[in-house]
């Protein structure tokens, strides 16, 4: 295998997802990576494709009580309840060092009625300083909470069509895998004029402490992430990307080069790296590193030559 | 803050092998950095289960032999593969991370330690100690054999008082690390540095509230990233206008101004 | 802990699921434990609380090609297709081997309409020296399968009510994890007539060779199975037992005690053991001393005791 | 057949390190059992992930010493965690599983191996050359070094016809093992065990087919429950009329005779 570095110069890794230009297919997933800064001493943010920031209401959220993390084979069950400082706290406090980070930014947003999205795709737009808005239509953990938009395509629609509506930025709908068809859901985003599709939020999990005969977390129920979940992710992001025609982020389990190349593979143009951030903080730049030698062990000239590789016919 | 591959120079069992108490030595890099009531987060294993890192305090910094000592309890998975480390090894570690204890610059310390909860505080007392703090520990454990394998002799090595409580009376004052802390006569003021089971934190801070002493409690809570970023380690703090908020064990914490901590976790 | 022998005294283990009683609450589940002999020198049957044979169809069946099973994370997925000697052969060849098994054995059978359903419920009765009849609506191996009654409350509603009017035997609804909403798909299960309700078959995934850039099963996608998917599975115990009114067999990712223990306090009053068999042949033999002993350490004279403790509210 | 916890008692890597191949010796107890041809299923880890068992066969088998000898090359995950046991330590293991190589009592035995392929024919040649029959080895693999790293001095020290084949011609005759076979001039009859790659082993099938040879072809599928309960490890087989039918290479095999085996996994 070749150093990195001579790689860099020889595989074209920037990737096009409709209107979004990532200078690489490796982002950080929303609600695993704060708000951007936390890494930076240990995984430098412009090697990045982009960070997906943690996901934001209207109002403030102090989240769910704790305990918020129950470790599972292979996974993790998280019921943070989208703890976060509010859209006002977010732009005044946050933003203006969001718009330093030097790779793609993208907010991530989850509401509890049209209106909560509306309002705050209104305050999002390009001159904010962020490279998309991802619509987080899935979120499990807050009760009457985004799980509706997420289950039922009419309402995806519906929220999508209406964020869509409200800010200039490309728009990434993140669907939630617990859905009895997922590219109905992926349909519904595209008709409500979603940009791109990124899959697959948390499944809906739970775990008992048998000694306390009670769930571990204090929400009961969480989602599950982590490498567990991953074979469920790889087969929506087929199932997905052979259905609808927009571009793919793809994420759930990855952990190494190899778990990525999975899902670019399987269909999808970037992926995104939530729980494995936990276990190695350097994991973006191993897997951007391993997909570039993967591209030059295969001949391949461009990571974007890879999406859907293993269902296209002719490669 | 460094993400390293630690060496392991020792490793092993510490007193009675009822309580499960190990020790592990690891020569790293950062020693230099190290603050007292800091912690580390450990990977165990190199496989996918356990998944998640392990938070342990640094419980020893030599910094001439680049060494820092960790103390833990086999509890679960987690810390029953990490038992099968062995010296030579290595174990990739992410630390120093967290907010440590306030070092007093002079003045009266207490330590009161709730079992294991001694652990981050052997360093805190070696750093006040040779600033010319006077300190004194308050420990409470189950009974003797317990206080010895969770270290008691570093402790009597120290200048220092130190003062024990045990539930079976074998050892100290009959009772809990509380009952301990009445039969002292305090001094007017100074600070006091708190670990154990959260009850316990919780009794203490109440025990000094009316007092000048200034107390800091190291808390404990499962956590994912360790860096402040996945919000899985929280703790809920109340401002001096009554305001809640949450703090994040892992960068704000672990330790504590005990006044501000909301004990009763079901927010 | 005390020897387990000696508790087998003390603890009652019989459980009663509606018109079904087991000895015990351990079982195995269905595909994993062929037709009750492959185990039984390893692990003595009559141990067991009963065992769910291979899942049958009307007409004998080749299943899919290989490569069938394909490791991931903590979980297995496997594509086996429903190969199985169909249902005259079972009668003839394999029954009468079934009926001399010293415990309860429970038939499975899996059909692409719902006249393939009658037809084996006509076959199969309490005569045929069976326990109970598993209703497999879940299978998401087999186009065109099984997945279409698994995932529509109206047509699993049909099927169970079809079989019911065939059979004497007590007759389980084994539900598909592949939906919206699992409780949606229980209450059908009951309105159909359901005696008991299993649950989880497996999660429908895929995992792709990234070298030969091709999904490693040669059926493309699986069933994900193991402790991988356990948080998922006792979730939905969990919801099902407090939604629907009927006893429920757990199972996914059952491995250890531990594991089984969480099923029963979640809300099953049996659990079933399917991959965790593969990685420890005697694994259901240990769950059993495990649960006997739990129930001593916790004071509670009979394993029935257990269900749904982490939800009821008095105990 | 036996569920054990065995102890390994020799383990290291054998030959040159690029090859990967591994030697693992274990005490266990159902020496008595084991039939040439049969596996071993092998839990490499404690923890969750791998999770399966790992199936592989019996390349030496020591009644006396009530020893197996296994040989594996590392090829993924569950091997690299095997490669981490030591001796000393315990390894769980399920078998002997599966139905292994006809013995002849008489005449030739001609043993085909593909690469690593060899390594369930060696207890065969053992128990044949003890009964007097003539054994005879066709073995090709991709050069010297490759051929003496997986074990070709043990072959050697058998009173035994071994003839090689390399793919770069650096020992015995330049090519494949169809090509060794090809420069031979056949016995009359005999019987024939095979064991290398799938396309390999449908070739020497096809060789021998309008020969008096039987031959019997050792398979390899993923496996789950090697015990024939789950039917995830099967082949396809097709009967003297022409019927098709799976097999399972964990119970029915892994060792098959060539002729009902269809090459063609398509189905
Ligand atoms: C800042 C901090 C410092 C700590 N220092 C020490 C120390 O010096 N010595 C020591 O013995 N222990 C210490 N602990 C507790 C230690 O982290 C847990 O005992 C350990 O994580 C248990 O892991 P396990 O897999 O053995 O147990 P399991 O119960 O199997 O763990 C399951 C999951 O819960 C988490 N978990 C379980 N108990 C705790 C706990 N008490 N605190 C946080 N997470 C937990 C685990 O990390 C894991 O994710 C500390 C915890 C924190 C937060
Ligand atoms: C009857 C039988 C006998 C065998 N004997 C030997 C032997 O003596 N020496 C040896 O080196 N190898 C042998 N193998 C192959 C050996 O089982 C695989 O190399 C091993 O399982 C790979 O595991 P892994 O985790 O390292 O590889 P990975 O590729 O990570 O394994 C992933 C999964 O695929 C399975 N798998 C991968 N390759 C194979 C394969 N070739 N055959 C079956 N399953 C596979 C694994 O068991 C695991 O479930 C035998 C296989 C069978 C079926
Ligand atoms: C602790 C935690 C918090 C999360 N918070 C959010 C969130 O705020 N918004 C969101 O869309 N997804 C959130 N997710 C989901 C992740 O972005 C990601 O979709 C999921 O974890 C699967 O990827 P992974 O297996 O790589 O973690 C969160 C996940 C975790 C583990
Ligand atoms: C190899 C294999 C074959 C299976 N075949 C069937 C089947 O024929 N009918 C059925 O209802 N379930 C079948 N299942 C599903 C199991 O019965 C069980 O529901 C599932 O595997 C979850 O449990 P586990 O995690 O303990 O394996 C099969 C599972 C496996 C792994
Ligand atoms: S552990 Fe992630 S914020 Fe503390
Ligand atoms: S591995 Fe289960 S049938 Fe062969």
């Amino acid at each position: 295998m070749q150093p990195s570095k001579e790689l860099a110069k020889t595989i074209k890794t920037e990737v096009k997802l409709g209107p979004l230009t990532l200078k690489n297919p490796v982002l950080t997933a929303s609600g695993t990576y704060g708000f951007g800064e936390e890494y930076a001493e240990l995984c430098p943010v412009e090697r990045l494709g982009g960070i997906t920031l943690k996901g934001i209401t209207p109002e403030p959220r102090l989240g769910n009580p704790v305990p918020r993390l129950a470790e599972t084979p292979a996974g993790l069950l998280n019921s943070v309840g989208l703890e976060n400082p509010g859209l006002k706290e977010f732009i005044s406090s946050y933003l203006p060092k969001v718009r330093e980070l030097p790779t793609a930014a993208i907010a991530n947003i989850s509401g509890f009625s049209v209106e909560d999205y509306v309002q705050m795709a209104r305050a999002l737009q390009k001159a904010s300083g962020l490279a998309a808005l991802e619509v987080n239509i899935s979120c499990p953990n807050v009760k009457h909470g985004g799980m509706h938009f997420g289950t039922d395509p009419a309402s995806a629609e519906q929220v999508i069509a209406a964020v869509k509506a409200e800010t200039d930025l490309p728009v990434i709908a993140k669907l939630s895998p617990n859905v009895t068809s997922i590219v109905a859901m992926a349909q519904a985003a595209a008709r409500g004029g979603a940009d791109i599709i990124s899959l697959i939020n948390t499944l809906l999990g739970m775990s008992i402490d048998i000694e306390k005969q009670r769930p571990i977390l204090a929400n009961c129920v969480g989602g599950l992430s982590g490498p567990a979940v991953r074979p469920v992710a790889v087969r929506m992001v087929w199932e997905v990307s052979q259905a609808v025609d927009l571009p793919i982020i793809g994420m759930g389990g990855i952990l190494t080069w190899q778990d990525a190349v999975e899902f670019l593979l399987a269909g999808a143009s970037a992926v995104s790296i939530g729980t494995g951030n936990f276990v190695d903080p350097c994991a973006p730049l191993g897997i951007l590193d391993g997909i570039e030698e993967y591209c030059q062990r295969h001949g391949v000239s461009a990571v974007s030559e890879l999406t859907g590789r293993a269902w296209k016919k002719n490669h | 803050m460094l993400l390293e591959d630690a060496i392991i120079t020792e490793h092993g069992g510490m007193g009675d092998p009822q309580y499960k108490i190990w020790r592990l030595v690891l020569k790293i890099e950062m020693t230099k950095e190290v603050k007292p009531g800091q912690f580390v987060h450990l990977k165990v294993s190199t496989g996918r289960d356990p998944l998640l890192r392990r938070p342990i305090s640094i419980a020893g910094i030599d910094r001439d032999k680049q060494e820092i000592t960790l103390l833990y309890r086999l509890k679960g998975k987690g810390t029953e593969v990490l038992t099968q480390a062995k010296p030579g090894e290595k174990l990739n570690l992410l630390g120093p991370l967290g907010q440590g204890f306030t070092v007093p610059q002079s003045g009266t310390l207490y330590l009161v330690a709730g079992g294991i909860g001694i652990f981050p505080l052997l360093p805190l007392a070696q750093e006040a100690l040779a600033l010319g703090v006077t300190v004194h520990l308050f420990w409470g454990g189950g009974n003797q054999s317990f206080l010895e394998s969770a270290g008691l002799s570093f402790w009597q090595a120290l200048d220092i008082a130190v003062e024990v409580s045990t539930l079976d009376g074998s050892m100290g004052v009959q009772g809990n690390v509380l009952d301990l802390l009445r039969k002292h006569e305090l001094a007017e003021s100074g600070r006091v540095a708190v670990c154990g089971p959260m009850p316990m934190m919780a009794a203490v801070s109440e025990f000094f509230k009316e007092t000048n002493f200034e107390v800091e409690a190291s808390l404990e809570e499962r956590m994912g990233c360790g860096l402040g970023a996945c919000l899985g380690c929280v703790c809920t703090l109340r401002d001096e206008q009554g305001k809640l908020r949450r703090g994040k064990v892992c960068k704000d914490g672990p330790v504590f101004r005990a006044k501000e901590v909301v004990w009763d976790a079901a927010l």
